[in-house]
Protein backbone atom coordinates (compact mmCIF):
# COMPACT_ATOMS: atom_id res chain seq x y z
CA UNK A 1 0.00 0.00 0.00
CA UNK A 2 1.23 3.75 -0.99
CA UNK A 3 1.94 5.48 1.85
CA UNK A 4 -1.35 8.60 2.29
CA UNK A 5 0.72 11.55 1.86
CA UNK A 6 3.72 12.41 0.22
CA UNK A 7 5.62 14.96 -2.46
CA UNK A 8 7.30 13.95 -5.34
CA UNK A 9 8.36 15.24 -8.77
CA UNK A 10 6.90 12.34 -10.90
CA UNK A 11 3.37 12.20 -12.39
CA UNK A 12 0.95 12.32 -9.92
CA UNK A 13 -1.13 8.67 -10.22
CA UNK A 14 -4.77 9.74 -9.39
CA UNK A 15 -6.32 5.83 -9.55
CA UNK A 16 -3.32 4.77 -7.14
CA UNK A 17 -3.90 8.02 -4.39
CA UNK A 18 -7.87 6.84 -4.56
CA UNK A 19 -7.26 3.72 -3.93
CA UNK A 20 -5.16 4.31 -1.00
CA UNK A 21 -8.40 5.17 0.82
CA UNK A 22 -11.09 2.67 0.12
CA UNK A 23 -12.35 0.03 2.14
CA UNK A 24 -15.56 -2.45 2.87
CA UNK A 25 -17.12 -0.04 5.24
CA UNK A 26 -16.76 2.89 2.62
CA UNK A 27 -19.55 4.15 0.14
CA UNK A 28 -17.96 7.31 -0.85
CA UNK A 29 -14.36 8.59 -2.21
CA UNK A 30 -13.85 11.81 -3.56
CA UNK A 31 -11.20 13.38 -5.25
CA UNK A 32 -9.38 16.23 -6.00
CA UNK A 33 -7.57 16.97 -8.74
CA UNK A 34 -5.67 20.76 -9.00
CA UNK A 35 -4.41 21.28 -12.21
CA UNK A 36 -2.20 23.48 -14.41
CA UNK A 37 -3.85 26.34 -15.96
CA UNK A 38 -3.53 27.62 -19.64
CA UNK A 39 -4.34 31.81 -17.99
CA UNK A 40 -4.19 32.98 -14.50
CA UNK A 41 -4.58 36.49 -13.81
CA UNK A 42 -5.38 37.61 -17.28
CA UNK A 43 -2.68 36.08 -18.87
CA UNK A 44 -1.40 33.47 -21.00
CA UNK A 45 0.58 30.37 -18.75
CA UNK A 46 3.41 28.63 -20.42
CA UNK A 47 4.25 26.13 -17.65
CA UNK A 48 4.48 26.52 -14.09
CA UNK A 49 7.36 25.54 -11.71
CA UNK A 50 6.37 24.00 -8.22
CA UNK A 51 9.06 24.29 -5.13
CA UNK A 52 8.49 22.74 -1.52
CA UNK A 53 9.84 22.44 2.06
CA UNK A 54 9.94 18.70 1.19
CA UNK A 55 9.52 17.37 4.77
CA UNK A 56 7.62 19.84 6.43
CA UNK A 57 5.17 19.66 3.52
CA UNK A 58 4.74 16.03 3.82
CA UNK A 59 4.45 16.97 7.89
CA UNK A 60 1.76 19.85 6.89
CA UNK A 61 0.05 17.34 4.85
CA UNK A 62 -0.39 14.83 8.13
CA UNK A 63 -1.54 17.76 9.90
CA UNK A 64 -3.99 18.10 7.92
CA UNK A 65 -5.00 14.37 7.99
CA UNK A 66 -5.13 14.74 11.56
CA UNK A 67 -7.36 17.77 11.96
CA UNK A 68 -10.02 15.53 9.32
CA UNK A 69 -9.88 12.89 11.42
CA UNK A 70 -10.54 14.75 14.82
CA UNK A 71 -13.84 16.21 12.32
CA UNK A 72 -14.93 13.23 10.33
CA UNK A 73 -13.99 10.31 12.10
CA UNK A 74 -14.59 8.20 9.25
CA UNK A 75 -12.98 9.92 6.73
CA UNK A 76 -9.74 8.55 5.21
CA UNK A 77 -7.65 10.79 3.94
CA UNK A 78 -4.36 11.06 0.85
CA UNK A 79 -2.64 14.10 -0.18
CA UNK A 80 0.31 13.93 -3.06
CA UNK A 81 1.65 16.94 -4.22
CA UNK A 82 4.06 16.93 -7.51
CA UNK A 83 7.13 19.56 -7.90
CA UNK A 84 9.40 21.14 -10.48
CA UNK A 85 8.26 21.61 -13.83
CA UNK A 86 4.54 21.36 -14.72
CA UNK A 87 2.72 21.84 -18.27
CA UNK A 88 -0.66 23.00 -18.90
CA UNK A 89 -3.26 19.85 -18.10
CA UNK A 90 -0.58 18.39 -15.36
CA UNK A 91 -1.84 17.52 -12.33
CA UNK A 92 -0.14 19.55 -9.17
CA UNK A 93 -2.00 18.08 -6.02
CA UNK A 94 -4.39 15.01 -5.80
CA UNK A 95 -6.54 14.54 -2.88
CA UNK A 96 -8.55 11.75 -2.07
CA UNK A 97 -10.96 11.29 0.54
CA UNK A 98 -13.19 8.01 1.38
CA UNK A 99 -15.83 7.87 4.08
CA UNK A 100 -19.14 5.80 5.29
CA UNK A 101 -21.25 8.46 3.54
CA UNK A 102 -20.78 11.11 0.92
CA UNK A 103 -21.22 14.50 2.76
CA UNK A 104 -18.16 14.12 4.88
CA UNK A 105 -16.37 12.87 2.16
CA UNK A 106 -16.89 15.86 -0.13
CA UNK A 107 -16.62 17.88 3.02
CA UNK A 108 -12.70 16.79 3.96
CA UNK A 109 -11.73 17.00 -0.01
CA UNK A 110 -12.45 20.63 0.30
CA UNK A 111 -11.13 21.10 4.00
CA UNK A 112 -8.19 19.54 2.87
CA UNK A 113 -7.37 21.44 -0.20
CA UNK A 114 -8.02 25.07 1.52
CA UNK A 115 -5.82 23.95 4.18
CA UNK A 116 -2.86 23.25 1.46
CA UNK A 117 -3.43 26.60 0.26
CA UNK A 118 -2.83 27.85 3.75
CA UNK A 119 -0.15 26.16 5.41
CA UNK A 120 2.07 23.87 3.20
CA UNK A 121 5.39 25.10 2.47
CA UNK A 122 5.01 24.44 -1.49
CA UNK A 123 5.55 27.85 -3.74
CA UNK A 124 4.08 28.10 -7.59
CA UNK A 125 6.34 30.13 -9.80
CA UNK A 126 4.86 31.14 -12.76
CA UNK A 127 6.03 31.29 -16.06
CA UNK A 128 4.17 33.42 -19.14
CA UNK A 129 5.41 35.18 -22.19
CA UNK A 130 7.75 37.72 -21.32
CA UNK A 131 8.09 36.99 -17.78
CA UNK A 132 7.70 34.96 -14.64
CA UNK A 133 6.62 35.63 -11.05
CA UNK A 134 6.16 33.76 -7.61
CA UNK A 135 2.95 33.60 -6.86
CA UNK A 136 2.71 34.49 -2.81
CA UNK A 137 -0.86 33.77 -1.38
CA UNK A 138 -1.34 33.20 2.71
CA UNK A 139 1.38 33.76 5.19
CA UNK A 140 1.65 29.78 6.32
CA UNK A 141 0.80 29.31 10.45
CA UNK A 142 -0.76 26.10 11.11
CA UNK A 143 -2.31 27.71 14.42
CA UNK A 144 -4.37 30.50 13.01
CA UNK A 145 -7.70 29.05 13.82
CA UNK A 146 -9.23 32.13 11.91
CA UNK A 147 -7.80 30.58 9.06
CA UNK A 148 -8.92 26.92 9.85
CA UNK A 149 -12.25 28.48 10.32
CA UNK A 150 -12.25 29.77 6.57
CA UNK A 151 -11.24 26.56 5.57
CA UNK A 152 -14.02 25.04 7.67
CA UNK A 153 -16.63 27.57 6.16
CA UNK A 154 -15.87 26.76 2.44
CA UNK A 155 -15.76 22.96 3.40
CA UNK A 156 -19.77 23.63 4.15
CA UNK A 157 -19.95 22.93 7.47
CA UNK B 1 26.97 28.27 18.12
CA UNK B 2 26.12 27.67 14.39
CA UNK B 3 23.16 27.27 12.45
CA UNK B 4 22.07 26.14 9.00
CA UNK B 5 19.63 28.90 7.16
CA UNK B 6 17.76 27.72 4.67
CA UNK B 7 15.57 30.16 2.40
CA UNK B 8 13.01 29.33 -0.65
CA UNK B 9 11.09 30.03 -3.58
CA UNK B 10 11.45 33.66 -3.65
CA UNK B 11 13.39 34.77 -0.59
CA UNK B 12 16.11 32.33 -2.46
CA UNK B 13 15.92 33.74 -5.39
CA UNK B 14 16.49 37.75 -4.27
CA UNK B 15 19.19 36.47 -2.07
CA UNK B 16 21.16 34.46 -4.33
CA UNK B 17 21.57 31.59 -1.52
CA UNK B 18 19.06 28.65 -0.82
CA UNK B 19 21.59 27.72 2.45
CA UNK B 20 23.73 29.26 4.57
CA UNK B 21 25.83 28.30 7.55
CA UNK B 22 25.95 31.41 10.16
CA UNK B 23 27.24 31.66 13.65
CA UNK B 24 25.03 33.93 16.12
CA UNK B 25 24.76 34.66 19.54
CA UNK B 26 23.58 32.22 22.51
CA UNK B 27 20.41 33.62 23.11
CA UNK B 28 20.00 34.61 18.93
CA UNK B 29 15.86 34.58 18.06
CA UNK B 30 14.76 33.04 14.80
CA UNK B 31 13.54 36.72 14.36
CA UNK B 32 17.23 38.60 15.00
CA UNK B 33 18.61 35.83 12.48
CA UNK B 34 15.71 37.18 10.12
CA UNK B 35 16.66 40.77 11.08
CA UNK B 36 20.41 40.57 10.23
CA UNK B 37 19.39 38.60 7.40
CA UNK B 38 17.29 41.82 6.08
CA UNK B 39 20.23 43.85 6.50
CA UNK B 40 22.62 41.49 4.89
CA UNK B 41 20.29 41.61 1.88
CA UNK B 42 17.69 44.10 2.32
CA UNK B 43 15.57 43.10 -0.95
CA UNK B 44 14.35 40.47 1.85
CA UNK B 45 13.16 43.63 4.25
CA UNK B 46 9.62 43.57 2.89
CA UNK B 47 9.16 39.76 3.97
CA UNK B 48 9.33 41.53 7.10
CA UNK B 49 5.51 41.12 7.58
CA UNK B 50 4.63 37.70 6.10
CA UNK B 51 7.94 35.47 6.56
CA UNK B 52 7.21 32.32 8.23
CA UNK B 53 9.51 30.43 10.27
CA UNK B 54 10.38 26.22 10.96
CA UNK B 55 12.78 25.25 12.96
CA UNK B 56 14.56 21.38 12.18
CA UNK B 57 11.67 20.91 9.90
CA UNK B 58 8.71 22.01 12.48
CA UNK B 59 6.91 25.57 12.11
CA UNK B 60 7.81 27.63 14.71
CA UNK B 61 7.34 31.31 16.35
CA UNK B 62 9.60 33.98 15.22
CA UNK B 63 10.36 34.49 19.34
CA UNK B 64 11.82 30.55 19.57
CA UNK B 65 15.55 30.75 21.35
CA UNK B 66 17.87 28.87 18.71
CA UNK B 67 19.94 26.50 19.99
CA UNK B 68 23.22 25.09 18.34
CA UNK B 69 23.08 23.02 15.22
CA UNK B 70 19.52 24.32 14.39
CA UNK B 71 18.04 24.19 11.30
CA UNK B 72 16.21 27.35 10.06
CA UNK B 73 13.95 27.34 7.30
CA UNK B 74 12.23 31.15 5.90
CA UNK B 75 9.14 30.75 4.22
CA UNK B 76 7.57 33.37 2.20
CA UNK B 77 3.57 33.09 1.94
CA UNK B 78 3.12 30.05 0.02
CA UNK B 79 1.08 29.14 -2.66
CA UNK B 80 0.60 25.11 -2.95
CA UNK B 81 -2.54 23.31 -4.44
CA UNK C 1 -13.41 10.44 -26.49
CA UNK C 2 -16.29 8.58 -24.62
CA UNK C 3 -19.62 10.05 -24.03
CA UNK C 4 -19.86 12.31 -21.23
CA UNK C 5 -23.16 10.22 -19.77
CA UNK C 6 -24.03 6.55 -19.57
CA UNK C 7 -25.69 3.73 -18.13
CA UNK C 8 -23.78 0.31 -18.23
CA UNK C 9 -23.41 -3.12 -16.65
CA UNK C 10 -19.48 -3.10 -17.33
CA UNK C 11 -17.18 -1.78 -14.50
CA UNK C 12 -16.78 2.03 -14.14
CA UNK C 13 -13.70 3.24 -15.31
CA UNK C 14 -12.99 6.00 -13.23
CA UNK C 15 -9.79 7.76 -14.53
CA UNK C 16 -11.85 7.63 -18.28
CA UNK C 17 -14.69 9.50 -16.96
CA UNK C 18 -12.75 11.69 -15.30
CA UNK C 19 -10.46 12.45 -18.01
CA UNK C 20 -14.15 13.26 -20.22
CA UNK C 21 -13.69 16.20 -18.53
CA UNK C 22 -10.61 17.93 -18.34
CA UNK C 23 -9.11 21.09 -20.99
CA UNK C 24 -6.42 23.63 -21.21
CA UNK C 25 -8.22 26.27 -19.07
CA UNK C 26 -9.60 23.55 -16.60
CA UNK C 27 -7.57 24.33 -12.79
CA UNK C 28 -9.91 21.96 -10.63
CA UNK C 29 -11.42 18.31 -11.51
CA UNK C 30 -13.48 17.13 -9.06
CA UNK C 31 -14.46 13.29 -8.78
CA UNK C 32 -17.47 11.29 -6.80
CA UNK C 33 -17.30 7.83 -6.95
CA UNK C 34 -20.14 5.66 -4.70
CA UNK C 35 -19.11 2.79 -3.32
CA UNK C 36 -21.20 -0.87 -2.37
CA UNK C 37 -20.67 -0.82 1.36
CA UNK C 38 -20.72 -3.47 3.70
CA UNK C 39 -23.28 -2.99 6.18
CA UNK C 40 -26.26 -0.44 5.47
CA UNK C 41 -28.96 0.36 7.94
CA UNK C 42 -27.09 -1.74 10.79
CA UNK C 43 -27.29 -5.08 8.70
CA UNK C 44 -24.35 -6.99 6.77
CA UNK C 45 -25.25 -5.90 2.86
CA UNK C 46 -24.10 -9.24 0.91
CA UNK C 47 -24.04 -7.52 -2.51
CA UNK C 48 -26.38 -5.42 -4.39
CA UNK C 49 -28.04 -5.67 -7.65
CA UNK C 50 -28.98 -2.11 -9.52
CA UNK C 51 -31.78 -1.77 -12.03
CA UNK C 52 -32.14 0.90 -14.59
CA UNK C 53 -35.01 2.17 -17.22
CA UNK C 54 -31.69 3.09 -18.92
CA UNK C 55 -32.93 5.30 -21.88
CA UNK C 56 -34.45 7.32 -19.12
CA UNK C 57 -32.02 7.52 -16.70
CA UNK C 58 -29.19 8.47 -19.71
CA UNK C 59 -31.36 11.62 -20.23
CA UNK C 60 -31.84 12.08 -16.37
CA UNK C 61 -28.17 12.60 -16.70
CA UNK C 62 -28.60 14.64 -19.55
CA UNK C 63 -31.00 17.13 -17.38
CA UNK C 64 -28.75 17.49 -14.76
CA UNK C 65 -26.01 18.47 -16.93
CA UNK C 66 -28.11 20.80 -18.18
CA UNK C 67 -28.64 22.35 -14.72
CA UNK C 68 -25.42 22.55 -13.89
CA UNK C 69 -24.57 24.08 -17.41
CA UNK C 70 -27.09 26.75 -16.02
CA UNK C 71 -25.55 27.21 -12.51
CA UNK C 72 -22.06 26.75 -13.32
CA UNK C 73 -21.18 27.46 -16.85
CA UNK C 74 -17.79 26.78 -16.56
CA UNK C 75 -18.19 23.20 -15.55
CA UNK C 76 -18.11 20.37 -17.79
CA UNK C 77 -20.26 17.29 -16.14
CA UNK C 78 -19.34 13.47 -16.76
CA UNK C 79 -21.88 11.19 -15.16
CA UNK C 80 -21.67 6.94 -15.46
CA UNK C 81 -23.78 4.42 -13.70
CA UNK C 82 -23.48 1.06 -13.06
CA UNK C 83 -26.74 -1.58 -13.05
CA UNK C 84 -26.75 -5.34 -12.72
CA UNK C 85 -25.39 -7.52 -9.41
CA UNK C 86 -22.03 -5.46 -7.91
CA UNK C 87 -19.91 -7.07 -4.94
CA UNK C 88 -18.48 -4.78 -1.73
CA UNK C 89 -16.33 -2.41 -3.02
CA UNK C 90 -17.71 -1.90 -6.42
CA UNK C 91 -18.45 1.47 -7.63
CA UNK C 92 -21.51 2.29 -8.46
CA UNK C 93 -21.50 5.37 -9.64
CA UNK C 94 -19.13 7.75 -10.67
CA UNK C 95 -19.01 11.48 -11.21
CA UNK C 96 -16.51 14.34 -12.62
CA UNK C 97 -16.76 17.80 -12.69
CA UNK C 98 -14.51 19.71 -14.19
CA UNK C 99 -14.08 23.90 -13.65
CA UNK C 100 -11.97 26.86 -13.79
CA UNK C 101 -11.96 26.84 -10.12
CA UNK C 102 -12.92 24.39 -7.67
CA UNK C 103 -15.76 25.67 -5.93
CA UNK C 104 -17.52 25.18 -9.23
CA UNK C 105 -15.97 21.77 -9.42
CA UNK C 106 -17.04 20.95 -5.78
CA UNK C 107 -20.46 22.36 -6.02
CA UNK C 108 -21.19 21.00 -8.89
CA UNK C 109 -20.47 17.45 -8.50
CA UNK C 110 -22.23 17.21 -4.89
CA UNK C 111 -25.44 18.76 -6.55
CA UNK C 112 -25.27 16.23 -9.57
CA UNK C 113 -25.15 13.51 -7.00
CA UNK C 114 -28.01 14.87 -5.06
CA UNK C 115 -30.17 15.14 -8.12
CA UNK C 116 -29.37 11.44 -9.35
CA UNK C 117 -30.96 10.91 -6.17
CA UNK C 118 -33.92 12.63 -6.77
CA UNK C 119 -34.84 11.94 -10.29
CA UNK C 120 -32.64 9.71 -11.71
CA UNK C 121 -35.03 5.99 -12.94
CA UNK C 122 -32.26 3.98 -10.62
CA UNK C 123 -33.26 1.27 -8.42
CA UNK C 124 -31.35 -0.34 -5.58
CA UNK C 125 -31.54 -4.52 -4.56
CA UNK C 126 -30.31 -4.96 -1.49
CA UNK C 127 -29.43 -8.08 -0.02
CA UNK C 128 -28.33 -9.28 3.04
CA UNK C 129 -28.12 -12.17 4.83
CA UNK C 130 -31.47 -13.97 4.60
CA UNK C 131 -33.11 -11.65 2.88
CA UNK C 132 -33.02 -8.87 0.04
CA UNK C 133 -35.12 -5.46 0.22
CA UNK C 134 -35.79 -3.33 -2.53
CA UNK C 135 -34.33 0.55 -1.32
CA UNK C 136 -37.00 3.48 -2.05
CA UNK C 137 -36.05 6.56 -2.22
CA UNK C 138 -37.27 9.88 -3.71
CA UNK C 139 -40.72 9.99 -5.63
CA UNK C 140 -38.88 11.08 -9.11
CA UNK C 141 -39.87 14.58 -10.72
CA UNK C 142 -37.46 16.43 -12.04
CA UNK C 143 -39.94 19.59 -12.39
CA UNK C 144 -39.68 19.77 -8.28
CA UNK C 145 -38.67 23.13 -7.57
CA UNK C 146 -38.36 21.99 -3.38
CA UNK C 147 -36.05 19.15 -4.39
CA UNK C 148 -34.00 20.63 -6.55
CA UNK C 149 -33.50 23.63 -3.49
CA UNK C 150 -32.55 20.72 -1.33
CA UNK C 151 -29.91 19.41 -3.63
CA UNK C 152 -28.65 23.34 -4.15
CA UNK C 153 -28.15 24.00 -0.83
CA UNK C 154 -26.39 20.46 -0.17
CA UNK C 155 -24.10 21.75 -3.03
CA UNK C 156 -23.21 24.64 -0.58
CA UNK C 157 -23.87 27.16 -3.37
CA UNK D 1 -55.79 1.74 -28.57
CA UNK D 2 -53.16 -0.20 -27.25
CA UNK D 3 -50.28 1.16 -25.41
CA UNK D 4 -47.05 -0.51 -23.74
CA UNK D 5 -46.94 -0.66 -20.03
CA UNK D 6 -43.56 -1.52 -18.43
CA UNK D 7 -42.97 -1.88 -14.87
CA UNK D 8 -39.41 -1.62 -12.78
CA UNK D 9 -37.88 -2.47 -9.36
CA UNK D 10 -40.54 -3.38 -6.93
CA UNK D 11 -43.50 -2.56 -8.68
CA UNK D 12 -42.29 -5.89 -11.32
CA UNK D 13 -41.32 -7.83 -9.09
CA UNK D 14 -44.83 -7.42 -6.60
CA UNK D 15 -47.01 -7.83 -9.97
CA UNK D 16 -44.53 -10.89 -11.90
CA UNK D 17 -44.59 -8.37 -15.02
CA UNK D 18 -42.31 -6.07 -16.19
CA UNK D 19 -43.98 -5.71 -19.90
CA UNK D 20 -47.79 -6.10 -20.47
CA UNK D 21 -49.61 -4.85 -23.88
CA UNK D 22 -53.30 -3.25 -23.12
CA UNK D 23 -56.09 -2.16 -25.03
CA UNK D 24 -57.53 1.17 -23.15
CA UNK D 25 -59.78 3.00 -24.36
CA UNK D 26 -59.41 6.43 -26.33
CA UNK D 27 -59.15 9.49 -23.63
CA UNK D 28 -57.44 7.75 -20.96
CA UNK D 29 -54.82 9.22 -19.16
CA UNK D 30 -52.09 7.96 -17.44
CA UNK D 31 -53.79 7.90 -13.63
CA UNK D 32 -56.74 5.75 -15.35
CA UNK D 33 -54.28 3.37 -16.20
CA UNK D 34 -52.68 3.08 -13.18
CA UNK D 35 -55.67 2.76 -11.09
CA UNK D 36 -57.05 -0.22 -13.46
CA UNK D 37 -53.61 -2.14 -13.26
CA UNK D 38 -53.81 -1.56 -9.01
CA UNK D 39 -57.32 -3.23 -9.18
CA UNK D 40 -55.56 -5.79 -10.84
CA UNK D 41 -52.80 -6.50 -8.71
CA UNK D 42 -53.60 -4.78 -5.68
CA UNK D 43 -49.93 -5.03 -4.18
CA UNK D 44 -49.93 -1.99 -6.46
CA UNK D 45 -52.19 -0.24 -4.54
CA UNK D 46 -49.96 1.37 -1.49
CA UNK D 47 -47.61 2.67 -4.61
CA UNK D 48 -51.01 5.52 -5.59
CA UNK D 49 -49.45 8.25 -3.42
CA UNK D 50 -45.79 7.85 -4.53
CA UNK D 51 -45.29 6.17 -8.22
CA UNK D 52 -43.88 8.09 -10.89
CA UNK D 53 -44.99 7.96 -14.45
CA UNK D 54 -42.35 8.21 -18.41
CA UNK D 55 -44.01 8.24 -20.84
CA UNK D 56 -42.28 7.78 -24.23
CA UNK D 57 -38.93 7.89 -22.15
CA UNK D 58 -39.40 10.93 -20.71
CA UNK D 59 -41.03 11.89 -17.55
CA UNK D 60 -44.51 13.05 -17.64
CA UNK D 61 -47.80 13.81 -15.67
CA UNK D 62 -50.25 11.42 -14.70
CA UNK D 63 -52.91 13.25 -15.89
CA UNK D 64 -51.43 12.94 -19.49
CA UNK D 65 -53.64 11.56 -22.10
CA UNK D 66 -52.58 8.50 -23.76
CA UNK D 67 -52.04 7.80 -27.73
CA UNK D 68 -52.24 4.85 -29.73
CA UNK D 69 -48.57 2.73 -29.40
CA UNK D 70 -47.63 5.06 -26.33
CA UNK D 71 -45.11 2.85 -23.81
CA UNK D 72 -46.32 4.06 -20.35
CA UNK D 73 -43.12 3.61 -17.54
CA UNK D 74 -44.89 3.44 -13.79
CA UNK D 75 -41.79 3.63 -11.57
CA UNK D 76 -41.26 3.29 -7.47
CA UNK D 77 -39.46 5.70 -5.69
CA UNK D 78 -35.79 5.85 -7.15
CA UNK D 79 -32.81 4.88 -5.20
CA UNK D 80 -29.78 5.26 -7.38
CA UNK D 81 -26.62 6.69 -6.35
Amino acid sequence: MSPRFGVSSDPLNTAQIAAVSGGPECGAVVTFVGTVRNHNAGRPVLFLEYEAYVPLAVKSFERIGGEVADRWPSVTLAIHHRVGRLEIGDASVVIAAAAAHRADAFAASRYAIERIKQISPIWKHEHFEGGDVWIEGATADPGDEAARQVALERACT
Amino acid sequence: MHVTLRLFARLRDLSGKSELRLEIPEGCDARRLWEGLALEYPALEPYTGSVSCAINEEYAKLTTRLKDGDEVAFLPPVSGG
